[in-house]
């Protein structure tokens, strides 16, 4: 008979330099289980799972595999007391196929019949095939063949599931996983992990959305500030509950929304398109504009152009065709300086996070002038006491977790990153704020931080832009929803006056409020642009 | 500790050596080795102690590292310093001006740069030694009924040295067979063995040359004629250590003969050092210069012509660069021919009354001031043409 | 003169004179393909050269040089391995000093001995071993092209073996899979259980032995002559090193590079014979100032690389995490 | 069940070092080092005492010319600081410039082509100004050709610039060996192809304090070691120049102009180095075809070793300009040492700093240790 527990922590506690991360924590996940590991950004969740999957070592503690103590020194005595973790930026090898990144850990096994045929020594053309037959009987559907620097995020993070199941684990660690999935695809996950839970593996799963914790799991363990607070039933808690946990305070859930007059629109947009990296047409033919003091929600199926339509407003894109009208002027051709000058500031946050608009090795403060350090032309050197202050502003109304404005922001936990990228674009006083995803991968507390953050902005009579993915936030936050799906706009709608279903229609493709309507679409009745200059 | 006990326990002469050297002291062949043991060797006669020799090595032609290294050796305190290397002329020449250095005598091996107070130069007949080498190789040549004759050379006409080297070599070896042809492998850099030996291989096998001389620093022209199975004329040492079944003999230096001389008269008289030693020129006369014992792979007729011709040499009968032309018969008699010198593009070079001296000055042949007076002048500094006879490529 | 025969050894020549390159860069490669950059090439070659020497020469067999050249080379090449894998030391300046260090060592030991240790003729085995050609059957009776790449040395075709070997390791093995992850992205390959300081370590003291036999087989080369002024690897270690990017990761092209440099770097030797032997075609060879053909393979490699990424929008192979230590804490 | 013990020693990041044990440590390597190298020594019959002895001090105890070796001392270091300085520029940019060699080769013959075509026709100072900013030109162009070919074509930076050393290193070559009319370089009294001395005029100025004659070469290399440390630390170039190094996408986004910075530091880069390359010829008065004295790859381990900071290159280039310099100085004397030995000496001492700087890096944690310090949290 296995013990009751498939995984026990006592006292671990884990230091970087002067941050501690891990405090004294006490955790315990029985067989058969999902149990969401829930906390603020920098709370160490991270930190404690990479315990388990042997790329940390904890300073002291013990950890219990199925009732037994065990020294978890590197990721292979991970896999072989049969853990296996996802993590929270994917471990895979982006020249690789699927198939070769799955058939890289995999260990010789003589019992599976499936494996055995693949060659000890060499690599074999039918690895493909057995891999795809493999992840079948998971539930699985892989082009093994495919190359990971091909994948989107999806085909990435099933992947990864995949070769934690390959490997046979037991336990199975997922960090954050449904942060850059789609609702669908999220569904699909969770089936996924309902499935396996039932056939005996243990799940710890790591997310800030509180609505999947609540779906998804067992149980609910919390930790704040790196101390275990405490583990709660899933069926005996609700959000509310959760959050003051995870805060140590009572929070209020409801997204504000404040009422402004209209003002002219700042920056409009005609018959846009835009090609991506791949040369294929990316936003096709858009109409849209931003007013001052109203916030422009984005809705559409991750790719369908968000990140070329950003791109190409901050000029890092080549525009096909089209005009980008900021105040009465054209941003055409300019260059991002230029654009940022203009006060239309750029944020987005790719799906790693760390790919655009932060220098990794350099420190918070450094960070904090990378776009307007070319102000004052006449001033040849850089001015880091402004910044510092900034940074630390920021630091304290955003609660960055941190020792010092000094440290590299590599350094800081996922969510502390972010905090730190958006903050900076609202430090820039911009009057057109277009922001993708600013919440990814952030907790409760700090995207409710995020959101009144934007509001304020926008009752300064800032335009924004804010390009999402969870429809209820949008729906709660905007003024008004474009829906764009395969980069063409399938209507622009008001927030209050629409439905989640009339919203999933139109990012499929299926509802087209454009046609409906027969006439110049997204074209301001008080626009700046002059109808001679077209 | 023990060095300076050592010190007070003997009293030792306190004159101090300096040298700069090229390459590294701990060489065992060529060049720096060459002077090396001259130094060393003369050093052993006058009873200096080896300590006594400062040395600053693998110092490359550079007037700013040379300049250092002087002034490493004049810390020492060395009386004498000396440089072996030819681009070192410009550090040696504003070193001896400096008059914190006045009582230091600088010495420059193969240059031409002096003052009248302390800074000479020194070099020495070597083609009369290849003159002779090539007696040997020519015999050889004719022994085996192949007048093709290969030379790896690091450097052509641009250098006097190595071109006159070629040129004596070529005449040495056509006074015994008029119809030996010298093939010259240039490789353009003095220090490379692969291509050293690359070259001697090519000349081998492309032109069948039956004997490889050479001009450079490493044995390896004489390990690709063993390997070739043809034979070969080293240089600066007795190759045939490395290459016995191949090597006949090498023009080799004596050294120790001028460091003798300058050591003791920079110790006993370095007033007059210029005027007793002067600009120094020596030859086969002086033992200066001569050619390592004949291998087995010579003949007793080959050893007794040459002994012949350098016995004329170092009388002062004969000598290579001149009107007179020998024609050896193989019996070993010799005849002088009197006859203008021509390069293999048929220009006179030496004119028949032997008075008149040329070079080539941007392609042009230009007679060189001095009459017969400026022999030693084209020998050392400007000789830039093939003699007939010699092929490059 | 025969032309044919001229053109023949130029050919021959460049393999001879160039396979030592092809061993610098195999090495290499495989080093660099887990991920760390070994500039110290120069100074393995070395080191790997004087000792299979020696040891070779001490035992009389040609194949204990070249074992004792690989194990020697490989051997100091852990010092790369515990400095730059172990102790996270810079890479290039550990690099760099394995050069210095690796020469001054040669020196150290090849000028200690040089007084009493007799020339590479004195040991027949390995004399004979190396200068009597191995014809390959059938191949070697081709004209110009039977002689001039099917009759040479044992070592020739050793490193033309090792380069396809390693080419079929890298690629079509599972070590060889794994091998590539770890220089791709190490953070990857460790938390699939793979030991990242393992096979580091394997695969730098590997590239290290394969660079090794190539310094010896220069050493070979040279007779074994300690007397030159000038160490027997001279330069080529660095030559390898370019090889490496020339050849794009791959050691099959590696040998296609070695060529193509060994062409120029041969063609200065042999520029007076082709003249000659061609007046009318190639005797513009002869009017070509020396160190433009000293300089020209660099330039050609230049050029080549050049070339390269003008036309091709094909990616490098240079192995993402190259360079970058790895460790396991580190965010 | 699988039961793995812990590892006996494990290695972990070190958090803060006190700066006084940071120093004990590179003390302890040095003086490892010097114990391998003793044993070396003494092997070979040298007293490692003097050696070290003459090899610290330059050779200036009980020299009547000890002000010598200062000079001597700085025409090594300035080069070599100057062009330390300079690869930091485009390593913190995370271009891999190793071609200083070449850069340097070109910086000098720059200068040299205006000492000889103009030093008879130039007062000092103008020409001295034209020979060093036409170094720096040259040198400028040579180096931000490479870059060029990285920006617009992705060209490896790294294959580029080591075939450039070679090409600028035969270029050299070619104008010492062939002898020509054309050939301005060579010297008319030499019909053997040697380098033309410079004029007067191009001599590079000392200032003489008694009989001691300082460069000003230290000077402006000084100036420009502050002037790099201001550079990169508190001016906007220095920051892009950092950006760029982190992540050329960011900086993209953050408006800043990739390539140009990229060519204008590279630019900046090879010009500094080619200003090295100056300075030195204008002080040796001549050109010489080993110009560079292997700075352009002392210069990589200086700037590495130094982890790009600016005050520690200039300390870490004066201490091996002291070696180098001083080996040669102590050698003198000791017939059985070659600068070969010196070399093997150097790579000694740099393996042990390089371990010294793992251990002021990480810490080891011993299995012991470990659970006693577990057993003392509970
Ligand atoms: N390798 C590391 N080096 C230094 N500090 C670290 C390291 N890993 C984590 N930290 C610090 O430890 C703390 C906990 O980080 P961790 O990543 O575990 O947080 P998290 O709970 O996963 O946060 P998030 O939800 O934002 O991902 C943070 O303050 C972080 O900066
Ligand atoms: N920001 C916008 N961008 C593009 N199209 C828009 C935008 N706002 C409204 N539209 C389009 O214009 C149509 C007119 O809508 P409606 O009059 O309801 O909006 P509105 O709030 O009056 O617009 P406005 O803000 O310009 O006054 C909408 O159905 C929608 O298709
Ligand atoms: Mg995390
Ligand atoms: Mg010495």
């Amino acid at each position: 008979m296995a013990a009751e527990y498939a995984i026990e922590l006592r006292n671990i506690n884990k230091s970087f330099g002067s941050v501690a991360a891990n405090k004294n924590i006490n955790l315990k996940v029985r067989q058969g289980e999902i149990l969401a590991l829930l906390g603020e950004n920098g709370s160490g969740k991270t930190t404690l799972m990479n315990m388990l999957s042997g790329i940390y070592k904890p300073d002291s503690g013990e950890i219990l595999v199925d009732g037994n103590a065990v020294s978890i020194n590197s990721p292979e005595d991970a896999k072989k007391l049969g853990i296996g973790m996802v993590h929270q930026h994917f471990k895979l090898v982006d020249i690789f196929s699927a198939a070769d990144n799955i058939w890289l850990g995999a260990e010789q096994k003589e019992d599976s019949s499936a494996k055995t045929k693949l060659s000890k020594v060499f690599l074999r053309k039918d690895r493909f095939s057995e891999i795809e037959k493999t992840a079948e009987q998971f539930g699985f559907q892989i082009d093994a063949k495919k190359l990971v620097k091909n994948m989107a995020v999806s085909e990435k993070q099933t992947l990864e599931i995949i070769k934690v199941l390959y490997y046979g684990a037991k336990t199975i660690i997922l960090d954050e996983p449904t942060a850059v999935l789609t609702v669908q695809e999220i569904e699909k996950l969770f089936e996924i992990l309902r499935k396996m839970k039932a056939q005996g593996h243990s799940i710890i799963i790591i997310s800030h959305k509180l609505n999947e914790v609540l779906d998804i799991s067992d149980r609910v363990a919390i930790l704040r500030k790196g101390e275990y607070i405490g583990t709660v039933n899933t069926s005996e808690t609700d959000e509310l509950q959760l959050t003051e946990l995870m805060m140590g305070k009572k929070a209020d859930l409801n997204i504000r929304r404040s009422k402004i007059e209209k003002k002219q629109p700042l920056l409009e947009i005609r018959d846009l398109t835009v090609k991506n990296d791949e040369g294929a047409v990316a936003i096709d033919h858009v109409n849209f504009y931003v007013r001052g003091g109203e916030m422009l929600g984005v809705a559409g199926i991750a790719g369908c152009g968000q990140k070329e339509l950003c791109e190409a407003m901050a000029g890092l894109r080549k525009i096909e065709s089209g005009m980008m009208i900021h105040e009465g002027e054209s941003i055409v051709g300019l260059p991002p300086q230029k654009i940022i000058e203009k006060g239309i500031s750029m944020s987005f946050i790719p799906e790693d996070r760390l790919g655009m608009g932060l220098a990794p090795s350099l420190s918070i403060t450094d960070n904090m002038i990378l776009k307007k350090y070319k102000q004052n032309r006449f001033n040849p050197f850089i001015d880091r006491k402004t910044a510092k202050k900034d940074a630390q502003e920021i630091i304290k109304e955003l609660e960055v977790v941190t020792p010092s404005t000094e440290i590299p922001v590599r350094r800081l936990s996922g969510g502390n990153v972010q905090k730190v990228l958006l903050g900076r674009e609202i430090k820039a006083k911009p009057n057109v704020l277009i922001t993708a995803y600013p919440v990814r991968g952030l907790d409760i507390h700090s995207s409710y931080t995020i959101y009144n953050i934007l509001d304020d902005l926008k009752q300064k009579g800032v335009g924004i832009l804010f390009v999402g993915e969870d429809l209820d936030v949008l729906m709660a936050l905007c003024d008004k929803i474009m829906v764009l799906c395969h980069g063409r706009v399938m209507g622009v709608v008001h927030a209050n006056k629409t439905t989640k279903e009339q919203l999933g229609l139109m990012m499929t493709g299926a509802l087209d409020l454009t046609a409906a309507e027969g006439k110049a679409v997204g074209i301001a009745k008080d626009s700046n642009i002059k109808e001679d200059v077209q | 500790g023990k060095k300076d006990d050592a010190k007070t326990d003997e009293p030792k002469s306190d004159f101090l050596v300096g040298a700069v050297y090229i390459n590294s002291q701990n060489d065992t062949a060529g060049y720096t080795f060459a002077h090396h043991n001259g130094i060393t060797k003369a050093m052993e006669q006058l009873g200096l102690p080896k300590e006594n020799l400062r040395i600053v090595d693998n110092i490359p032609e550079d007037t700013q590292q040379v300049s250092e290294a002087i002034d490493k050796l004049a810390n020492q305190g060395c009386k004498i310093i000396f440089g072996i290397s030819f681009g070192y002329i410009e550090a040696f020449a504003e070193a001896a001006e400096k008059p914190e250095y006045a009582d230091i005598i600088f010495s420059h091996a193969t240059g031409y740069k002096s003052n009248d107070k302390n800074f000479n130069n020194y070099f020495g007949r070597i083609y009369q030694a290849r003159y002779l080498a090539g007696i040997a190789a020519g015999l050889k040549s004719l022994e085996l009924g192949n007048n093709n004759l290969g030379y790896v050379a690091a450097w052509g006409t641009e250098y006097a040295e190595t071109c006159s080297g070629i040129n004596a070599f070529a005449m040495g070896a056509q006074a015994v067979n008029p119809n030996a042809v010298v093939h010259v492998n240039k490789i353009s850099t003095w220090g490379d063995e692969a291509k050293e030996k690359a070259a001697a291989e090519a000349l081998i096998s492309t032109y069948k040359c039956c004997v490889i001389a050479q001009h450079c620093d490493s044995a390896q022209p004489q390990l690709a004629a063993a390997d070739g199975k043809v034979f070969g004329c080293g240089y600066n040492s007795d190759m045939t250590a490395q290459a016995p079944s191949a090597h006949l003999t090498a023009p080799i230096w004596h050294w120790d003969v001028y460091y003798k001389l300058a050591i003791e008269t920079a110790m006993n008289d370095p007033a007059n050092f210029m005027s007793t030693v002067g600009i120094y020129y020596g030859g086969l006369k002086e033992g200066f210069v001569d050619i390592s014992p004949l291998s087995e792979n010579c003949t007793a007729e080959t050893k007794a012509i040459v002994d012949k011709v350098k016995a004329m040499m170092v009388n002062g009968e004969w000598d290579v660069f001149t009107n007179e032309k020998l024609s050896i018969a193989k019996d070993g008699t010799i005849t002088k021919t009197t006859a203008a010198l021509k390069d293999n593009k048929g220009a006179e070079v030496i004119s028949a009354d032997g008075n008149t001296y040329f070079t080539y000055n941007d392609g042009v042949l230009t007679a060189v001031d001095g009459g017969k007076d400026a022999c030693d002048g084209v020998i050392k500094g400007s000789m830039n043409y093939y003699v007939a006879g010699v092929e490059e490529g | 003169m025969n032309q044919m025969e001229v053109f023949t050894l130029f050919l021959f020549n460049i393999v001879v004179y160039n396979i030592p390159l092809l061993y610098g860069t195999v090495g290499e490669i495989i080093i660099e393909k887990s991920g760390s950059l070994n500039l110290g090439v120069e100074g393995i070659m070395a080191v790997g050269a004087i000792f299979g020497y020696l040891i070779g020469c001490s035992a009389n067999s040609l194949t204990v040089g070249i074992l004792a050249s690989f194990l020697c080379a490989g051997l100091f090449g852990i010092i790369f391995a515990v400095l730059t894998v172990t102790m996270q030391a810079n890479q290039n300046v550990t690099g760099l000093t394995m050069t210095t260090f690796g020469v001054g060592l040669f020196f150290f030991i090849g000028k200690g001995l040089s007084g009493s240790w007799p020339m590479m003729t004195a040991y027949s085995n390995i004399n004979d071993g190396f200068k009597n050609a191995l014809e390959i059957p059938l191949l070697s009776k081709i004209p110009i092209v039977g002689k001039a790449f099917f009759s040479h040395n044992i070592l020739v075709y050793l490193g033309i073996v090792i380069a396809i070997a390693v080419w079929f390791y890298l690629n079509k093995t599972k070590t060889g899979l794994r091998l590539r992850a770890v220089g791709e992205n190490p953070g990857a390959a460790d938390s699939l259980g793979i030991n990242i300081t393992l096979y580091k370590y394997v695969h730098i003291i590997l590239g290290s032995g394969i660079m090794g036999i190539g310094g010896y087989y220069m050493g070979l080369n040279l007779g074994g002559s300690f007397e030159g002024s000038n160490c027997w690897i001279n330069g080529y270690g660095w030559i390898a090193v370019a090889l490496v990017i020339f050849a794009n990761w791959s050691t099959a092209k590696a040998i296609l590079g070695t060529l193509v440099f060994g062409f120029f770097n041969t063609l200065q030797i042999y520029s007076g014979p082709l003249a000659n032997a061609f007046p009318d075609s190639l005797g513009f060879l002869a009017k070509i100032p020396p160190q433009l053909y000293q300089a020209l393979p660099f330039i050609i490699t230049a050029l080549v690389l050049i070339f390269a990424s003008v036309n091709k929008k094909k990616k490098m192979a240079q192995p993402a995490a190259l360079g970058l230590n790895y460790f396991r804490e580190e965010r | 069940m699988n039961k793995t013990k812990a590892p006996f020693i494990r290695v972990v990041k070190r958090d803060k070092i006190h700066p006084l044990l940071k120093v004990a440590f590179y003390l302890i390597a040095i003086l490892a080092a010097l114990t391998v190298g003793g044993v070396l020594l003494i092997s070979i019959g040298v007293n490692p005492f003097v050696l070290y002895k003459d090899m610290f001090t330059i050779g200036m105890l009980g020299s009547r010319f000890a002000y010598k070796s200062i000079e001597g001392l700085i025409t090594v270091f300035v080069p070599l600081l100057i062009t330390s300085l300079a690869l930091s520029l485009s390593f913190k940019m995370r271009f891999w410039n190793i071609g200083g060699e070449g850069q340097f080769i070109i910086g000098a013959l720059a200068a040299a082509t205006v000492a000889l075509k103009f030093g008879d026709s130039m007062s000092s100072f103008p020409l001295l100004l034209l020979m060093f900013v036409s170094a720096m030109l040259a040198a400028g162009v040579f180096g931000g050709f490479v870059a060029l070919l990285n920006v617009r074509f992705k060209t490896n930076e790294t294959l580029m610039t080591l075939m450039l050393n070679y090409i600028a290193l035969y270029l050299l070559r070619f104008f010492g060996e062939t002898q020509a009319p054309w050939n301005f370089y060579l010297s008319d009294e030499s019909v053997r192809p040697v380098f033309r001395k410079f004029s007067e005029a191009a001599f590079m100025p000392t200032i003489t304090i008694g009989k001691f004659s300082l460069n000003i070469s230290l000077l402006f290399a000084v100036a420009i070691c502050v002037g790099v440390y201001f550079y990169l630390k508190k001016t906007k170039h220095g920051y892009e120049i950092s950006v760029v190094g982190d992540s050329a996408n960011t900086a993209r986004y953050a408006g800043m102009n990739v390539k140009k910075i990229i060519l204008r530091t590279m630019f900046l880069s090879a010009a500094l180095i080619g200003l090295a390359g100056g300075f030195y010829v204008s002080g040796a008065k001549v050109l010489s075809t080993s110009i560079t004295n292997n700075v352009g790859w002392t210069g990589i381990i200086v700037a590495w070793l130094s982890k790009l900071n600016t005050f520690a290159i200039f300390g870490v280039s004066l201490l091996i300009s002291i070696m180098q310099y001083g080996a040669q100085a102590a050698s003198t004397q000791f017939p059985s040492i070659d600068s070969n030995f010196a070399d093997l000496l150097q790579g000694i001492i740099l393996f042990f700093v390089l371990a010294a700087d793992f251990f002021i890096r990480f810490k080891l944690v011993f299995r012991k240790s470990a659970e006693k310090q577990g057993g003392e949290a509970e």
